[in-house]
């Protein structure tokens, strides 16, 4: 296949996301599918910082494997990542900055000084326009046309006249530089690939998915990495015409979309791990009352505060458990930014399908990094429907039943501000009509059977929402060798590595359990017990949706490959494993 | 047709609780009001007071111990047409749920929140609760007593910015629905607490004990529209006691500055993407 | 086995848990075991209220099944109650307030009308006088001497003068009128049974377990069914030298007691499910700072505030799931009283010991309800040793790491005070040293390692419990019929069902898992490998221990026994439903 | 031997930043004192200005967003002889924190509460704060700015019942370690309120911002034994703003009222059931 990889470091201040992410832009707009994660650090200035880019005329799911091209703003650059420069690459670095030793990179690797800050100052005494440089000597190497980057800092930098000339100059120069000096990569990248593709983040999916299946109110409370949701839903809030509401806490938050969903529209919070704890009791409250109510939440390392800015799947085992008692959740897991926003609009559905919480559970690597898709990839939906689907009794009609017990559990809303339908949304056991088994009622043989139905009522939604919803399907080859099973975020390497097995001759496929509550457990036995070999793959210690599966099933999986280092897998890392399990060495 | 505010179910608060004395002005101020059932909704926490909703036939969302505030707050910014009452107890509003009562104060959304203040945990058996009085031995402070002061609730009102401050007392429904009306009426987050005496678990802060306290603001020329003045008079407790309305003032409400909302309620508002935007353009 | 079981009700404010616990006193006075259970409303007055208070000879565990006095002071009483009396039982009833009919009680049982308010009228104006006259019917019905009643009354009411002569005097005329009109019941208990009896609520012990631990500080919040651990304490803190602080919100509660014992003392928080999700996101710092705690979770039926005066297991696998992402916790599941003693000291001797949060998990059953206990079942412990443990190093000493990278995982701790140890405790990821990984580091390959080795380390201390705490033993008769599983209070009807059982020519087991976490898989799995039938049985809808059981080892449970309709189990619906699994019909 | 206070990790806060001025000040204050620092323990939340525990060499818990209160209580309550100081943001305090704040005020714990208040959340990339200026222009509030009216944190300790409030500005390290000596010497709960830019994410709220507006109220004759006058100049918010100490007050401290804490500070006590007591004699 073939591919480019950028990466670019320094420290935080350096301006590296914008190198970055304008590489990834230039790659979408030449038409390539672009991929481009980010490694940071939980403080704002100081510490090293570094972005991945990487391009293919066809489909990527992730950061891939090593680099081709290291533009190097600091030493500390050089140390970390110099090791994972492929052979054919180049290190670009300012000698003016620091010096490189040849021994510093692998073999076939070369260096190329480029003396970014000197030819920066001709234009500008700002150090930061360095980067004007290294873009220009980034996007010969990579043997993109110079007039797509001054077509991307024109817009970026439109309105800052001076800055822009400034840049357009440097970046010229840059890339005259490259050009004289090197020329291009042999992995060079053909001038331009298919039509422009989007660049999007998984919050950014996220977002989109919301407001497309009818999202009116957003409630949240900053946290890495569910932030740049309210970022980017309160910038186009008077647009879309959505309420975005920072809370004071997450307890606010969550409490505050119940009250918006109980009022009659779709909403939403979203948060991340420690925020989620504080969003634990309302869940059940969510529950009880049976408000529709979506919650994303995007993981990071934990435990605890943890480790801010790195990605980790170990909150699915909190997000089953949330909140005391037991009722009706679902808990999608997208695999990637398209599944984003698929899964996004399916949850709002599923919420107001069946009048309970769904949890979108992301993770920092999907919310953050950004890859690049295809419009059809973002189906438009159709516009929701109201939500007044009870018809108004004639005045003073008394029938009105909140919690009637139906067959499938779901019972028919109202919405506050219909005349004759009023009634008591309570977090305490009640009757089908809202009223308290709890005040004066418990333990009387009447009420102890209703509180027994008012139970089954909700519970069996559960099984309605598991027929209502698509069982998990195989991904790659059949028959295979091996199927991985995963959810959430894995999807994304565990495709890259699916492509490099076949390279390698190894048939493999991948479970992907998009939904891991409530679970297919009965299609999924059935795929797995007639897979020849399994491999459970999760980004967390303890293999949390491995034991979601046995709990179910009964199924155990003997091979399991678990990471929770902070660091997204790399796909080289799960072919390494798929070759050890499957009894091959690796070569 | 004569409107009814109350439901069928029979209050099951214990006899001579003085949350009896709130549902009667709650409903004396609805009637003035002449507001449609159905345009109302009673928020509440948990706590004896928090049942009050049940007891109404209006719209109802009886939640989560000291959580009422965020679910009204969101209530209210889907439909601010709605006329949204938090009612709960000390604990609720001024314990568990103090943060939230105070945002909700600054960020001056048109609500109104009645604290049914009994200065103890009535729904638990008894603790102490953040309103206590010094030295109470209540079922959670059994040897000292309380040694923690109490919160002045008024002033932290006024501190957060709340702009209709008021007190009234279980034993004088009439001025307490009079307020309630003012304060339904005011644009803006307006705060009523209430003596309402807990007959089974406060021993202390009895009826008598307010009746033999409490005055009213009205009658010592007392200007609401000064803070200075409102502080000043939050701090008088001992022998008098001021009830009555302690602070007004106008500021646009949340909901007024809120853009999302121009165009009315937003469950009436169409959803999705506007049909002349494409979302997606900003990606290439 | 002999027994007598009263039961009294009426509405809340009519007295009915004195008339309960007095007899219950009078049974352990006397030298029976008891068992006190209570059936009460979420109001403060009003609702259907009752007690039955179950005595015997011979140990029980339970309230058992049905009763053999009925004492209602209402009519609602006689129509909830009154098919529940065994035959050879009586009603006692005040023909002034309402009748009963003849076909209101079951075959075999007699109707006693008593004038209550007539005889209590001759000794003070006050309706409440009546309970005196009552419980001097139901000390002669059951046949122990008046005296023994007498000198319980002059100590509860002892202080007040007047109303106690009052009392003395009605019960007298109780305790005559049914001599007189009655007799004793068949049934009735000998006039003395051993030594006698400790009576004791499941909190009671809980408080009492944790002082002897050396608890230091209590930090609460109230909550239904937890309250009354505070209360205890409270009453108890001057002479027990033990800060007890109400919290303003549960919160706060964990906070101050992670604070509390970072400083060095045995610290506790005690609530119920609703307080516990909101423990959720500092339960997980405790682990992270690896800071000892022990959270008391009392549960009731949920979900969100649910019946909160009714009892459930419903919240275990939020306690498991508690807090993002992973870390290594204990949830300890105590089967009566004395268990309850003894856990809740286990929790504070393994908290220390492996620097970890512990929570005992009860419920509204166990924490609520009395039982008779001998002296012995409550073994006295050895006084805490003091917590500076560390060494304090010569002055300016820089080598102190107090997360030490060790075999078992823990490390030595030092405490706020001592010289030359200080350390920052952070809830982000850290360094042996303490230092953030977090801040500058993350993602810099030998900081990717720290953060690989510091989870590693945490996570060891899981099999380190494991092996150093016991696996579950069965209870009841080996070889067996059929193997009975459960955990926490459902242990205790599950061994009067043993006994009934037995009774019936059944031989049944029980494992009794007092650990669900981490659980003793390999032991479990052993014993239940060799057992020719098992029936899983809890207190919630979807058998959440059978869940923990399967997905550690793969064991599924293809019959349960699940209630989830607030009340506690009666021994008969499990003997009813053993006779079932075994195949027999229940005669 | 020289007494050092700081550790040797570097700070990390972005150049400039106005937590350097806190962390010098604090350090000058701890010398003033003469504090030991293993008597010291400094407890933090989450936020830039929450890893300052991590400058100092002294013990130091840096635990959840806007919890630092209650572990400080806890901490406190336990060990009443260590000099506890809580250090965070305007968010950590004011925000999510807000209730657990003001109701450590009214208990008057002797703790020293230093927030560092940019008006901004500084970690989390620039949101509004509860103390952002109304139409301040963040990544939450791209569109209109702030809608909600601040906290106004001293009037609401004021009306909490903190017995020592004060502000600094961190263009002023002298003051500030002056009055964080005074609030550290103080019996009970200190408030010290410190303006502290965020030069990365707050371009409104600037050290030049502050610089031309504080004025002290020493200078002015501030009287702070009185409430209302304190009060008063809470209010002052715009061309002038007072540093300096508005309001102090005498009260006993909640440490000292807790009986179990008689025998001295609760590591140092003897636990388990005193040799004298049964406790199992009520039970029969
Ligand atoms: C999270 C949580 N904590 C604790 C409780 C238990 N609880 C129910 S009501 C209440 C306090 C009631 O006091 P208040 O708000 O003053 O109301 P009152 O009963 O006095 O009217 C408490 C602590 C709860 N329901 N939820
Ligand atoms: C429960 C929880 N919610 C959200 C966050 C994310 N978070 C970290 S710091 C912060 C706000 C920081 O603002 P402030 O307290 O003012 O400190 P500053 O960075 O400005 O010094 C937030 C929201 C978190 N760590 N925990
Ligand atoms: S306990 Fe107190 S507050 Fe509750 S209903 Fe009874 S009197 Fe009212
Ligand atoms: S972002 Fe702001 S508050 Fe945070 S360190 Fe930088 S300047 Fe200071
Ligand atoms: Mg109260
Ligand atoms: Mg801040």
């Amino acid at each position: 296949m073939q591919e480019l990889a950028l990466r670019v470091g320094g420290a935080a201040g350096d301006g590296i996301a914008t190198v970055g992410e304008t590489f990834c832009r230039l790659l979408t707009r030449q038409g390539f599918y672009a991929f481009g994660h980010t490694g940071y650090q939980s403080v704002i200035r100081g510490g090293h910082v570094w972005f991945q880019a990487r391009g293919s005329p066809e489909r990527i799911w992730s950061q891939g494997d090593g680099c081709d091209v290291l533009y190097a703003l600091d030493r500390q650059t050089v140390e970390v990542h110099a090791p994972t420069l492929r052979p054919g690459g180049v290190l670009v670095f300012d000698p003016e900055k620091f010096s490189v030793l040849p021994d510093q990179v692998p073999p076939k690797v070369k260096i190329l000084p480029v003396p970014t800050l000197q030819l920066a100052r001709k234009f500008a005494s700002e150090p930061i326009l360095q980067n004007g440089v290294g873009m220009g000597v980034v996007s010969a190497l990579a043997g993109q046309p110079l007039s797509v980057l001054h077509g991307i800092l024109t817009e970026s930098l439109g309105r800052k006249g001076a800055v822009l000339a400034q840049n357009l100059s440097a970046s010229e120069a840059g890339f005259r530089y490259a050009k004289e000096h090197f020329g291009a990569l042999d992995r060079a990248l053909p001038e331009k690939g298919g039509s422009p593709k989007l660049l999007m983040s998984g919050n950014q999916a996220i977002a989109l998915g919301a407001v497309a299946a009818g999202l009116k109110f957003l409630s949240q409370y900053p946290m890495t990495p569910a932030t740049s949701i309210m970022h980017w839903l309160a910038a186009h809030a008077e647009s879309f015409h959505v309420v975005v509401k920072q809370a004071e806490d997450e307890l606010a938050a969550i409490n505050m979309a119940i009250g918006a969903s109980h009022a009659g529209v779709r909403a939403m919070t979203a948060t991340s791990g420690g925020g989620f704890a504080l969003m634990v009791e309302a869940f059940g409250m969510a529950a009880m009352t049976e408000t529709p109510l979506v919650v994303v939440e995007s993981q990071r390392s934990g435990p605890s505060t943890g480790l801010p800015t790195k990605t980790e799947q170990g909150d699915l085992q909190m997000i089953l458990g949330a909140s005391q008692g037991e009722f009706p959740r679902v808990v999608l897991g997208p695999g990637s930014v398209a599944e984003a926003y698929r899964e996004t609009a399916r949850a709002f559905q599923l919420a107001e399908d069946w009048q309970t919480p769904v949890v979108v559970a992301s993770d920092l690597y999907l919310s953050e990094d950004v890859q690049g898709l295809d419009r059809e990839d973002l189906p438009t939906l159709p516009t929701p429907a109201s939500l007044f689907t009870v018809p108004e009794p004639p005045e003073g009609g008394n029938g009105y039943l909140r919690y009637r017990d139906t067959p499938s559990g779901v019972s028919p809303r109202a919405i506050p501000g219909q005349r004759g339908l009023m009634f008591d949304a309570g977090s305490d056991e009640h009757d089908e009509s809202g009223r308290l088994v709890s005040d004066v009622l418990s333990g009387i043989p009447a009420y102890v059977e209703v509180r027994r139905k008012m139970m089954d009522k909700r519970m069996r939604k559960l099984s309605g929402i598991r027929s209502a919803t698509n069982p998990p399907t195989l991904e790659g080859s059949d028959p295979a060798e091996i199927t991985l099973v995963g959810w959430g975020s894995t999807a994304m390497p565990v495709r890259d590595a699916l492509a490099l097995l076949k390279g390698q001759g190894v048939a493999a496929n991948y479970l992907h359990v998009a939904q891991p509550w409530p679970l297919h457990g009965e299609a999924i036995v059935q795929v797995l017990r007639s897979a020849k070999r399994t491999l459970l793959i999760e980004q967390n210690f303890s293999g949390q949706l491995g034991r979601v599966i046995t709990a179910e099933t009964g199924l155990r999986f003997p091979d399991t490959l678990l990471k929770y280092d902070g660091e997204p897998f790399y796909p080289w890392e799960i072919v390494t494993k798929v070759m050890e399990v499957t009894g091959r060495v690796h070569r | 047709m004569k409107v009814v505010y109350k439901s069928q179910t029979k209050a099951t608060w214990c006899p001579g609780c003085g949350d009896y004395g709130v549902m009667a002005a709650l409903e004396m101020a609805f009637k003035a009001l002449k507001l449609p059932p159905h345009e109302i909704v009673l928020v509440s926490g948990i706590g004896c007071s928090s049942n009050l909703p049940h007891f109404f036939k209006t719209y109802g969302f009886h939640g989560l111990h000291g959580r009422a505030v965020p679910v009204a707050t969101g209530i209210k910014l889907a439909n601010p047409s709605l006329t949204v009452v938090v009612a709960g107890g000390d604990g609720d509003g001024y314990g568990i749920g103090l943060g939230h009562s105070l945002h909700a104060m600054r960020r001056n959304l048109d609500l109104t929140y009645v604290v049914m203040d009994n200065e103890i945990y009535g729904l638990t058996t008894g603790q102490a609760s953040p309103t206590s009085t010094l030295g109470a031995k209540t079922k959670s402070t059994p040897l000292t007593g309380v040694i923690e002061a109490p919160v002045n609730p008024l002033a932290l009102a006024l501190s957060a910015g709340a702009t209709f401050v008021a007190r009234a007392f279980s034993g004088d429904p009439k001025q307490m629905a009079d307020l309630l009306v003012q304060g339904i009426r005011h644009k803006g987050f307006a705060l009523v607490d209430v003596f309402s005496p807990c007959v089974t678990y406060n021993h202390l802060n009895t009826f008598d004990y307010f009746r033999s306290r409490v005055y009213k603001l009205e009658s010592v020329g007392h200007d609401p529209t000064d803070p200075v003045a409102a502080f000043r008079r939050t701090l008088e407790w001992g022998e008098r006691i001021p009830t009555g309305l302690f602070y007004r003032a106008e500021r646009p409400t949340y909901e007024d500055l809120e853009p999302a909302l121009k165009d009315g309620p937003l469950p009436h508002q169409r959803a999705g993407f506007p049909p002349d935007v494409d979302p997606l353009k900003e990606f290439y």
